[in-house]
C-alpha cells in the first residue's frame, strides 16, 4: 500500500469538514475521488499534502506516518500536487517556476532530463519560459501547474481538477498524458469533476459525499453504478 | 423591544460619559478631552483605512489644515473660532481634493508613502512660514477662547461638554453612514477594486469622497484643538500624530466604530497610565502596543457584519 | 558647476547609506508585504552594539582598521540579524495570517518599544565613536574634494546590493524566497520550507540594517537613540522611489533620494530640502505608479 | 507639619531627554539639601516631576496632570515651544511656573501673572551675540538657524540687530534639517558664499557635526553659535581639534562663577552623581527650585499671588548658582547675564574677556 | 449589438481585428483554445483593458472611452473567470454591491438618514434577495461569501451581476468546476434568463452546454476569429475542429 488514511477528520475552525475517511491506494493505481462541490474533495488532498492539519486519524505513506510532518517535508517524500485553482507563481516566469518544481530534486542532470520530458509534453511552456507565468491563459497555467509538480519527479501525483478550464482538445492531451506518466511508474490520485473522463482513466474510484465515503469500487463498476450516473455523469448527456 | 433596548442603552451610556467628570480632577478630565479628540480623529481615519482600505499615513495635515484655517483667521479677523468649523471642515476637504485626485489610484503602500509625503510637507511649510501666515515654527498664539452663547469655554470641564458633543454627533453620523450605500461603496473597493468596478461602482469616486470625507472632519478637530489649545505649532502635526491615529484605528479594530474609540481610550490613555514608570513609559507602552496586536489579530473590537432586516420578504417593491 | 559636482558627491554619500537601509526595508517587505517599521530601530541598535563591540574589544586595536572593521562588521551583522530573528518570532509571526495593516501597527509598537529600550540602556545623550578608525584621505578628483571615506561607503553599499540581487535572482534559495513571496501554500507545496525561508528573510534584513547602522556610527562619529526614525523613513522612501520589494529598485530610489535631496538643498532651498524631496518622490509616483523599477503588476482578470 | 510640594516639568523621554534626567537630578538634590535643614515653611519639600516629552501635546496633559496635585509652583521646562503649550494651564491654575531653558522673547510678552524664567530672553541674548559679531570685524556673515521656534527666534533677532549695520552683509540665511547627520550639502553651499563668520543659532548635535565636517572639508571659517550650543556633547561629537576656536554665547557655566553658591553646589553635585552637571540649564533649573523656595520662605505663605507678586517686585539681586537673580515685571530674569565662550584647543569652554 | 476589435498589450497582440455581433435576446458562445483572446475581449468589453484600435458599441452607444462602472450601468454586467467576490462581506452584500448603481442615495442622505434613503435601501434589499432566490441562495443570504461552495461562489457572482439590471450579462466560464449534474442546472438557468430578455454573452470549455444552449457561437485562436455560426456549423467546421474541439474518438 503506497497511501493509506485512515479515519481522516479535519475541522477548518469549528467546522468539521471530513468525518473519518478511509482511503487507499496502491503503487502504480490511478484513483480518482469523485463528489460534489463542497464536498471535501480538495480537503483531502490539502491533508494529505500537510497543508491542512487533520483533527484526528492518520495517512501513512510508504508505511511512515506523514500527517505530522511538515508539508515541505512530505514532498521530499514524494508527493506532489497539482492544487485547485493553479497556483502558479504569478510574478515568477515559467522557467522559475519550472525549477521550484525541482527544489527538493537533488540531482540536476535528472532535472533538466525531467524538463526536456515536460517541455516536450507541453510545447507551449517552451515557447514562454521567460514569460511571467502570472500573464498566461487559463490554461497555460494549468499545464505549467502540472509540469511544476512533475519537476520533483514524485511517486504519488495529487491533482485537484487539473481539467478546470481547459480547452476540450488540451482536457484529451492532459488525460493522454496522465495515462503516460502514471506508465512511467507515478501513482496518481486524481479529483474530477469531469467524472466521465476521470472513470475512464482511473481504475478504482471513490465518492464523496459530505465529507464521507459513500462508495468505493472499480471504475467499470462506479460507472455502471446508477447512483453515480444520476449525481455525476449527468444521465445520458453526452460531452464531446 | 431590541431596538428599544438598543435606545435606553445609548442613552444610559451617554448620560454617563457626561456625568464622568463630576468624579474626575481637571488632568484627567483633560486626558478624557484628549481621548475625544482622537476618537473623532481617528473615526475621520477609518473612512479612509478601516473602510475604503487606503492606506493613509499622512492624516495629520488635514488636521492641520483645519487647525491652521481655524487659527489664522480667528486671530486676523476675530471671527469666532466655533463659526470657523464649517470652513475648516472646507479647507481640510478641499486640501484633500487636491492632493488626493492625482494620486489617489496609487497601490496601497505607494499611497502610504504618498500620505507621510503630504504630511511631511504642510508640516515644512508651517514651519517655513508658507505665504507668511502660519508664523513658522511659532505657529500661532493667541487664539481667541472660544464661547458658545455667551458662555466663554475655558477649563478642561467646560471643553469636556463641547467634545463629548461632538464625539457623539460624529459617532451617529458615521455610523448611519456606515451602514448606508457610500459606506457599503468603501468595504466593495477595499475588498476588491476590479470587482467592485466591474459591479458598477465608481471606485476613483468613492475613494476620493472618503478621502475628502475623512479630511473634513479631520479639519473640524483641528478647529476644536486649536480652540482648545489657543495656541498652535507645527509641533502637533507631525509624522508621529498620524501614527497614532493609523494606530487608533488599527488597534481597535479596523472599520468598527467602537473599536476605535477603545483605541482612543488605549493609545492616548495608557502613555498617561504608565506615567507612574516614569522614563520606561514609551517602553511599556511600544509593548502593550505589540501586546494587544497579538492577543487581538484583527484589532481589539473588530467590525462586525453588517446586519440587515430580512423580514418583509413579500414587499414588491424591487424588480429584478 | 564645480559647486554641482560637489553636491553630487554628497548626495551620492547620503544616498548610499539611504539605500543600504533601504535594502533591508525592501527585503522583508519583498517576502512579507510587510514595512517593518522597527527596522529604523535596529539600525540603531547596529549603530549602537557597533559602538559597544569596538570600544570594549578594542578590534582595530588589534587587528588594524581593516580586518578590525569588517570583523566588527560581521559580529554586528550577526548580532542584529539574531535581533531581527527574535523580533519576527515575537512580533510578526503571531500575525502572519492577519491582516496586513495590524502588523504594520505590531511594526510600529515594536519600533517604540526599541527605541525606548536603546535610551534606558545607553542614555538619551549623544555617543561618539572614536574618530581615528576611518582613514582621513582626501581625495582630490577633477578639482573636487572627494572624502575617500565616501567612496568606501558608496562601495559597501554597491557590494551588498549585488550581493543580495545575485542571491535573490540566482539561486535556488533565492528563488524560493520570492516564491514564498507570493504564495506561501504554493511554496510549502514545492518543499520550501516557509518558515525558515522567511526567518532567512528576517535575518538578511536586520543585518543589513545592522551594517549601516555601524556605517553610520564610523562615518558620522555621532549616534544617538532617535536617529532611526529619520533614516527609516528616508529609507523607506526611497525603497518606495525605486519600486519596493525590488532591490536594483532600492539601490537606485536611495542614491537618487540622496542626489534629489542635496540638490533640492543647493539650488533651492534648504528649509524646504525635504519637502522637495517628498514632492519629486510623488510626481514620480504619478508618472509611475510602482516606482522607478517596480513590476508593473499585471492583474490579469 | 505637611509637604510643600514643588513641580518639576522636563523632558524625561524623547529627543532631549538626557537634560530631563539631569534637570531631576539637580532639583532632587537641591531638594534634599534643603529638606536637610529643615525644608520651607517647617514642612519638608517634595517635588513632583512629570515628563513633558519634549513635545507640546504630552507637554499640556503633563502640565494638568500637575496643575491638580497641589503643587505651589513648578520648575520648567527646557525647550520654548514645549513651555509655551502649558503656559495658559498653569497660569489658569494660578501656579508658579519658573521656565529654565526657554527662551524665546515672546513667551514674556502675553502678560502672565504666575510666569517667570531664569534664563534670560533672545533678544539679550541676539544683541551679545551681534555685538560679538560685529567686534571680530565680520563683513560677511552667514546665518544659519534650525527652524525650531527658539533658533529661527534668535537667529531673526540677530539679523535684524545687525541689518542697520553697512560694513556688514548677511550673505546667507536658512535653516538646516535637525536630526539629520550629513550636513555636507549645506557646508557646500555656505562655502559658496564666502562667509567670514558662521552664526548657527540650533541645536549642539548639529553644531558638532557641522563643525566636524567643515573640518573634514578643509575649510577653516570659524562658526558661532547660541546657548543651544552649550553642551559638553558639543566636543565630543566634532571632536576637540575640530571644536576648537568655536565661539558661543551663553549664560555663564557653573565652574566659571566664583560664587560660593556655586562651588558648593558643583561639588555637592559632584559628590552624589560623580560627575559634574554636563549641561547650563539643568542649572538654571535648579535656580528656579531655589528662588521660588526662597520666596516661599520671605512671605512665610504658598499663596500664588503673594510669591508672585514677591518675585516680581521684591527679589533683587538674589545669590543664584548662576549669578545674580531679579525678575522684571513680565517674569524675566534681568541683568546681562549672556557670555561668549570660546572652545580651546582641549575642548574646554573658555569664558571670553 | 455589441462588436469589437483589436487590442495589443506590451507589444504582443492578445486579440487582433476580431469582429462579432450579439443579436438582442440571444444567447452567444465564445469559445477558442486557451489562450486565444476570450477573456481579452471580455476585459476589451468592460473596459479592464482598452483596445489600441477599433469600436465597441452597445445599442448604438461607443463603450471606447468609458469608465467601467459606466459601462455597467448602460446594461452590460459580468462575472469572471476567476471568482472575484467580495469574500469578507456577505453574500446578500454582494448583490447589494451589483444594485450601487441603479441607487442615487449620496454621502449627505447618508448621513442623515433620510426617509428617502431609507426607502430606497429597503428596495434594494428586497431586490437582491430576488436575485438571490432566483439563483437558489436566498437561504444563505447572510452567509460570509467566502464560506460559500466553488459553485455557490459562481452563482453568486451572476446574482451580483444581475442585481445591476443588465441587458446583456457576459459570463466567463460559468461552468468552471461544475460538475455534470451542476452544468444541466446552470443550463436551465441561463435559459430562464434569455427568457426575461437578457441578452448572454458567455466564454466555456463545456461544449454539452455551449451546443446546448447558444444560437451563435464565435471561434477565437490566437487573437483572432476563425468561425462563427450555429452549434451545428461549428461542430462540424474543419478549422474549429483541428484548432479546438479535437477528433471524437469516443
Ligand atoms: N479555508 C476554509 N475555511 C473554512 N471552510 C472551508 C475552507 N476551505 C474549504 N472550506 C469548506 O469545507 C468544505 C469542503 O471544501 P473542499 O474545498 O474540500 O470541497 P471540494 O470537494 O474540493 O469542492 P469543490 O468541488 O467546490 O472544489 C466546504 O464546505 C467549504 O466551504
Ligand atoms: N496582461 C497580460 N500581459 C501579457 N500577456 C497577456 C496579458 N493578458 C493576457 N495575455 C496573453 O494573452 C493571451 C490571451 O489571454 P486570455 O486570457 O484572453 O485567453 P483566454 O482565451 O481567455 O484563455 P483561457 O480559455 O485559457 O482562459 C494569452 O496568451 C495570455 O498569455
Ligand atoms: C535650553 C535651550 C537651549 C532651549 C532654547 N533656548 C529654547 O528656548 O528652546
Ligand atoms: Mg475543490
Ligand atoms: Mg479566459
Amino acid at each position: 500500500m503506497l497511501l493509506e488514511i485512515v479515519d481522516l477528520y479535519v475541522k477548518y475552525g469549528n467546522i468539521e469538514v471530513l468525518h473519518g475517511i478511509n482511503l487507499k491506494v496502491r503503487e502504480g493505481e490511478i484513483v480518482t475521488i469523485l463528489g460534489a462541490n463542497g464536498a471535501g474533495k480538495s480537503t483531502t488532498l490539502l491533508s494529505i499534502s500537510g497543508l491542512v492539519k487533520p483533527s484526528s486519524g492518520a495517512i501513512y505513506f510508504n508505511k511512515n506516518s506523514v500527517h505530522k510532518m511538515a508539508a515541505h517535508a512530505i514532498v521530499k517524500q514524494g508527493i506532489a500536487q497539482v492544487p485547485e485553482g493553479r497556483r502558479v507563481f504569478g510574478t515568477l516566469t515559467v522557467q522559475e517556476n519550472m525549477n521550484l518544481g525541482a527544489f527538493v530534486c537533488a540531482d540536476p542532470a535528472r532535472a533538466k532530463k525531467t524538463q526536456e520530458w515536460i517541455y516536450e509534453l507541453f510545447p507551449v511552456l517552451a515557447e514562454r519560459r521567460q514569460q511571467l507565468s502570472g500573464t498566461l491563459s487559463g490554461g497555460e497555467q494549468q499545464m505549467l501547474a502540472i509540469g511544476r509538480a512533475l519537476m520533483s519527479q514524485p511517486k504519488i501525483l495529487l491533482l485537484d481538477e487539473p481539467s478546470l478550464g481547459l480547452a476540450p482538445l488540451l482536457v484529451k492531451t492532459i488525460f493522454q498524458t496522465l495515462r503516460e506518466i502514471n506508465a512511467s511508474g507515478v501513482t496518481i490520485v486524481l479529483v474530477e469533476q469531469n467524472a466521465r473522463a476521470a472513470l475512464k482513466l482511473a481504475h478504482r474510484g471513490y465518492v464523496l459525499e459530505l465529507g464521507n465515503i459513500v462508495l468505493e469500487d472499480s471504475s467499470e463498476a462506479l460507472m455502471a453504478n446508477p447512483r453515480v450516473q444520476a449525481a455525476y455523469l449527468g444521465g445520458e448527456a453526452t460531452r464531446s | 423591544m431590541i431596538i428599544h433596548q438598543k435606545k435606553v442603552l445609548i442613552v444610559l451610556g451617554i448620560g454617563a460619559a457626561a456625568i464622568l467628570p463630576l468624579f474626575l480632577n481637571a488632568y484627567w478630565v483633560d486626558v478624557l478631552n484628549s481621548i475625544g479628540i482622537y476618537a473623532i480623529l481617528g473615526l475621520s481615519l477609518n473612512l479612509i483605512v478601516g473602510h475604503a482600505g487606503l492606506f493613509n499615513l499622512g492624516h495629520a495635515a488635514f488636521y492641520a489644515v483645519g487647525a491652521y484655517t481655524a487659527a489664522i483667521l480667528n486671530t486676523h479677523f476675530h471671527i469666532p473660532v466655533l463659526w470657523l468649523i464649517p470652513l475648516s471642515a472646507f479647507t481640510a476637504g478641499v486640501f484633500a481634493l487636491i492632493i488626493a485626485r492625482p494620486i489617489i489610484h496609487l497601490r496601497g503602500d505607494y499611497l502610504c508613502i504618498v500620505t507621510i509625503g503630504v504630511g511631511e510637507i504642510v508640516r515644512i511649510a508651517l514651519i517655513n512660514n508658507v505665504f507668511g501666515i502660519t508664523g513658522g515654527a511659532n505657529g500661532i498664539f493667541g487664539i481667541s477662547r472660544p464661547s458658545i452663547f455667551g458662555f466663554v469655554l475655558r477649563t478642561p470641564y467646560h471643553f469636556f461638554y463641547l467634545i463629548l458633543a461632538f464625539t457623539i454627533i460624529t459617532i451617529f453620523l458615521f455610523l448611519f453612514l456606515e451602514n448606508s450605500r457610500f459606506g457599503r461603496a468603501l468595504n466593495y473597493l477595499k475588498e476588491d477594486e476590479v470587482a467592485a468596478e466591474g459591479s458598477g461602482i465608481n471606485t476613483a469616486h468613492y475613494k476620493l469622497a472618503s478621502f475628502v470625507l475623512g479630511a473634513s472632519w479631520a479639519g473640524m478637530m483641528g478647529n476644536i484643538y486649536a480652540a482648545k489649545m489657543t495656541i498652535i505649532s507645527p509641533e502637533s502635526f507631525t509624522f508621529w500624530e498620524s501614527v497614532l491615529m493609523f494606530a487608533i484605528v488599527i488597534l481597535g479594530g479596523s472599520g468598527s466604530i467602537p473599536g476605535v474609540l477603545l483605541g482612543a481610550l488605549l493609545i492616548v490613555g495608557l502613555p498617561e497610565v504608565f506615567r507612574e514608570f516614569a522614563t520606561a513609559r514609551m517602553l511599556i507602552f511600544g509593548a502593550a502596543m505589540v501586546a494587544m496586536m497579538i492577543f487581538r489579530t484583527q484589532g481589539l473590537l473588530p467590525s462586525r457584519p453588517r446586519s440587515y432586516s430580512l423580514s418583509d420578504v413579500s414587499g414588491g417593491e424591487g424588480k429584478l | 558647476m564645480e559647486q554641482f559636482f560637489q553636491q553630487l558627491t554628497n548626495g551620492l554619500a547620503v544616498g548610499s547609506i539611504y539605500a543600504l537601509i533601504a535594502l533591508g526595508y525592501t527585503m522583508v517587505y519583498g517576502v512579507l508585504k510587510l514595512i517593518n517599521f522597527a527596522h529604523s530601530d535596529l539600525f540603531t541598535i547596529g549603530a549602537y552594539l557597533g559602538l559597544t563591540l569596538l570600544t570594549s574589544l578594542s578590534l582595530t586595536d588589534r587587528l588594524g582598521p581593516l580586518w578590525g572593521v569588517i570583523l566588527l562588521a560581521a559580529m554586528v551583522m550577526g548580532f542584529v540579524a539574531l535581533a531581527g530573528a527574535l523580533l519576527d518570532r515575537v512580533a510578526y509571526r503571531p500575525l502572519r495570517e492577519s491582516p496586513r495593516l495590524s502588523a504594520v501597527v505590531s511594526a510600529l509598537g515594536a519600533s517604540i518599544f526599541l527605541q525606548n529600550t536603546v535610551m534606558l540602556i545607553y542614555g538619551a545623550r549623544f555617543q561618539v565613536y572614536p574618530t581615528d578608525i576611518l582613514p582621513k584621505t582626501v581625495l582630490h578628483l577633477f578639482g573636487l574634494d572627494v572624502p575617500l571615506v565616501r567612496i568606501l561607503v558608496l562601495f559597501v553599499s554597491l557590494v551588498m546590493m549585488f550581493g543580495l540581487y545575485f542571491f535573490i535572482q540566482k539561486t535556488r534559495i533565492g528563488t524560493a524566497i520570492r516564491a514564498a513571496a507570493i504564495d506561501q501554500g504554493a511554496a510549502r507545496l514545492m518543499g520550501i520550507d516557509v518558515n525558515r525561508v522567511i526567518l532567512l528573510v528576517f535575518m538578511l534584513g536586520p543585518a543589513l540594517g545592522g551594517a549601516a547602522g555601524l556605517m553610520v556610527g564610523l562615518y558620522y562619529g555621532q549616534i544617538n537613540f532617535t536617529m532611526g526614525w529619520g533614516y527609516g523613513l528616508k529609507a523607506f522612501t526611497a525603497a518606495i522611489l525605486g519600486g519596493i520589494g525590488n532591490i536594483p529598485g532600492a539601490m537606485l530610489g536611495g542614491v537618487l533620494l540622496g542626489v534629489i535631496e542635496a540638490m533640492g538643498a543647493a539650488y533651492l532651498s534648504f528649509a524646504w530640502k525635504d519637502a522637495i524631496a517628498f514632492l519629486v518622490l510623488i510626481l514620480i509616483l504619478i508618472v509611475r505608479p510602482t516606482g522607478l523599477l517596480g513590476e508593473r503588476v499585471a492583474e490579469k482578470v | 507639619a505637611q509637604s510643600a510640594k514643588i513641580g518639576l516639568m522636563g523632558p524625561m523621554t524623547g529627543s532631549w531627554a538626557s537634560e530631563g534626567a539631569e534637570m531631576k537630578q539637580v532639583v532632587d538634590l537641591l531638594a534634599e539639601e534643603l529638606n536637610a535643614k529643615g525644608g520651607v515653611l517647617g514642612a519638608k519639600i517634595e517635588v513632583v516631576s512629570e515628563d513633558d516629552g519634549g513635545d507640546p501635546r504630552t507637554a499640556a496633559l503633563a502640565a494638568q496632570r500637575l496643575a491638580t496635585q497641589g503643587i505651589t509652583a513648578v520648575i520648567g521646562t527646557y525647550g520654548s515651544a514645549v513651555t509655551e503649550a502649558t503656559q495658559n494651564i498653569y497660569n489658569e491654575a494660578k501656579i508658579i511656573q519658573i521656565a529654565n531653558g526657554s527662551t524665546a522673547i515672546r513667551l514674556s510678552e502675553k502678560g502672565l501673572k504666575y510666569f517667570f524664567r531664569t534664563c534670560p530672553r533672545d533678544d539679550e541674548q541676539a544683541k551679545v551675540a551681534a555685538k560679538t559679531i560685529e567686534k571680530l570685524g565680520v563683513k560677511k556673515l552667514a546665518i544659519l538657524h534650525d527652524n525650531s521656534t527658539y533658533a529661527k527666534g534668535l537667529a531673526d533677532e540677530t539679523k535684524t540687530l545687525l541689518e542697520g549695520n553697512k560694513d556688514l552683509q548677511i550673505v546667507f540665511f536658512d535653516a538646516l534639517t535637525p536630526k539629520e547627520q550629513d550636513y555636507t550639502a549645506i557646508l557646500t553651499k555656505l562655502k559658496e558664499t564666502k562667509p567670514d563668520l558662521v552664526f548657527f543659532t540650533g541645536y549642539y548635535g548639529e553644531a558638532g557635526l557641522l563643525l566636524k565636517q567643515k573640518k573634514e572639508m578643509n575649510w577653516a571659517v570659524p562658526f558661532m553659535g547660541g546657548d543651544a550650543t552649550n553642551n559638553p556633547d558639543l566636543v565630543k561629537i566634532a571632536g576637540s581639534d575640530a571644536a576648537a576656536g568655536f565661539y558661543f554665547v551663553s549664560a555663564p557655566l557653573p565652574k566659571d562663577l566664583p560664587t560660593e553658591e556655586a562651588k558648593a553646589f558643583l561639588a555637592a553635585f559632584n559628590k552624589k552623581y560623580g560627575h559634574p552637571p554636563n549641561s547650563i540649564y539643568p542649572v538654571l533649573a535648579g535656580d528656579g527650585f531655589r528662588v521660588v523656595t526662597y520666596a516661599m520662605e520671605q512671605t512665610k505663605s504658598t499663596d500664588p499671588d503673594k510669591i508672585a507678586a514677591y518675585l516680581h517686585n521684591e527679589l533683587k539681586d538674589f545669590p543664584g548658582l548662576t549669578g545674580k537673580i531679579s525678575f522684571n515685571d513680565k517674569g524675566d530674569r534681568v541683568g546681562e547675564v549672556y557670555r561668549v565662550y570660546k572652545v580651546n584647543t582641549e575642548g574646554q569652554f573658555i569664558l571670553e574677556p | 449589438m455589441c462588436s469589437d476589435s483589436p487590442r495589443t498589450s506590451g507589444g504582443l497582440t492578445a486579440v487582433n481585428n476580431v469582429s462579432f455581433e450579439v443579436e438582442a435576446g440571444t444567447v452567444v458562445g465564445l469559445i477558442g483554445p486557451n489562450g486565444a483572446g476570450k477573456t481579452t475581449v471580455f476585459n476589451l468589453i468592460t473596459a479592464i483593458y482598452r483596445p489600441d484600435q477599433g469600436e465597441i458599441s452597445f445599442d448604438q452607444t461607443s463603450l471606447i472611452n468609458l469608465p467601467t462602472h459606466r459601462i455597467v450601468s448602460l446594461g452590460i454586467a459580468r462575472t469572471f473567470q476567476t471568482i472575484r467576490l467580495f469574500q469578507n462581506m456577505s453574500v446578500l452584500e454582494n448583490v447589494l454591491a451589483g444594485c450601487h448603481c441603479q441607487m442615487k442615495a449620496g454621502v449627505i442622505s447618508s448621513m442623515f438618514h433620510t426617509p428617502r434613503q431609507r426607502k430606497e435601501e429597503g428596495a434594494a434589499i428586497q431586490k437582491a434577495l430576488k436575485a438571490l432566490d432566483f439563483v437558489g441562495l436566498r437561504d444563505q443570504a447572510e452567509q460570509l461569501s467566502k464560506n460559500l461552495s466553488y459553485g455557490n461562489q459562481r452563482l453568486l457572482e451572476i446574482a451580483r451581476a444581475l442585481g445591476t439590471e443588465p441587458r446583456l450579462l457576459i459570463l466567463d466560464e460559468p461552468a468552471g468546476g461544475m460538475n455534470e449534474q451542476e452544468t444541466a442546472l446552470l443550463v436551465t438557468f441561463i435559459e430562464k434568463l434569455r427568457d426575461m430578455g437578457i441578452t448572454v454573452l458567455l466564454i466555456e470549455h463545456d461544449m454539452s452546454l455551449v451546443m446546448r444552449i447558444c444560437e451563435k457561437i464565435v471561434v477565437l485562436e490566437y487573437g483572432s476569429k476563425i468561425a462563427e455560426g450555429t452549434p451545428e456549423e461549428i461542430k462540424r467546421d474543419a478549422r474549429v475542429i483541428e484548432a479546438y474541439l479535437g477528433v471524437d474518438n469516443d
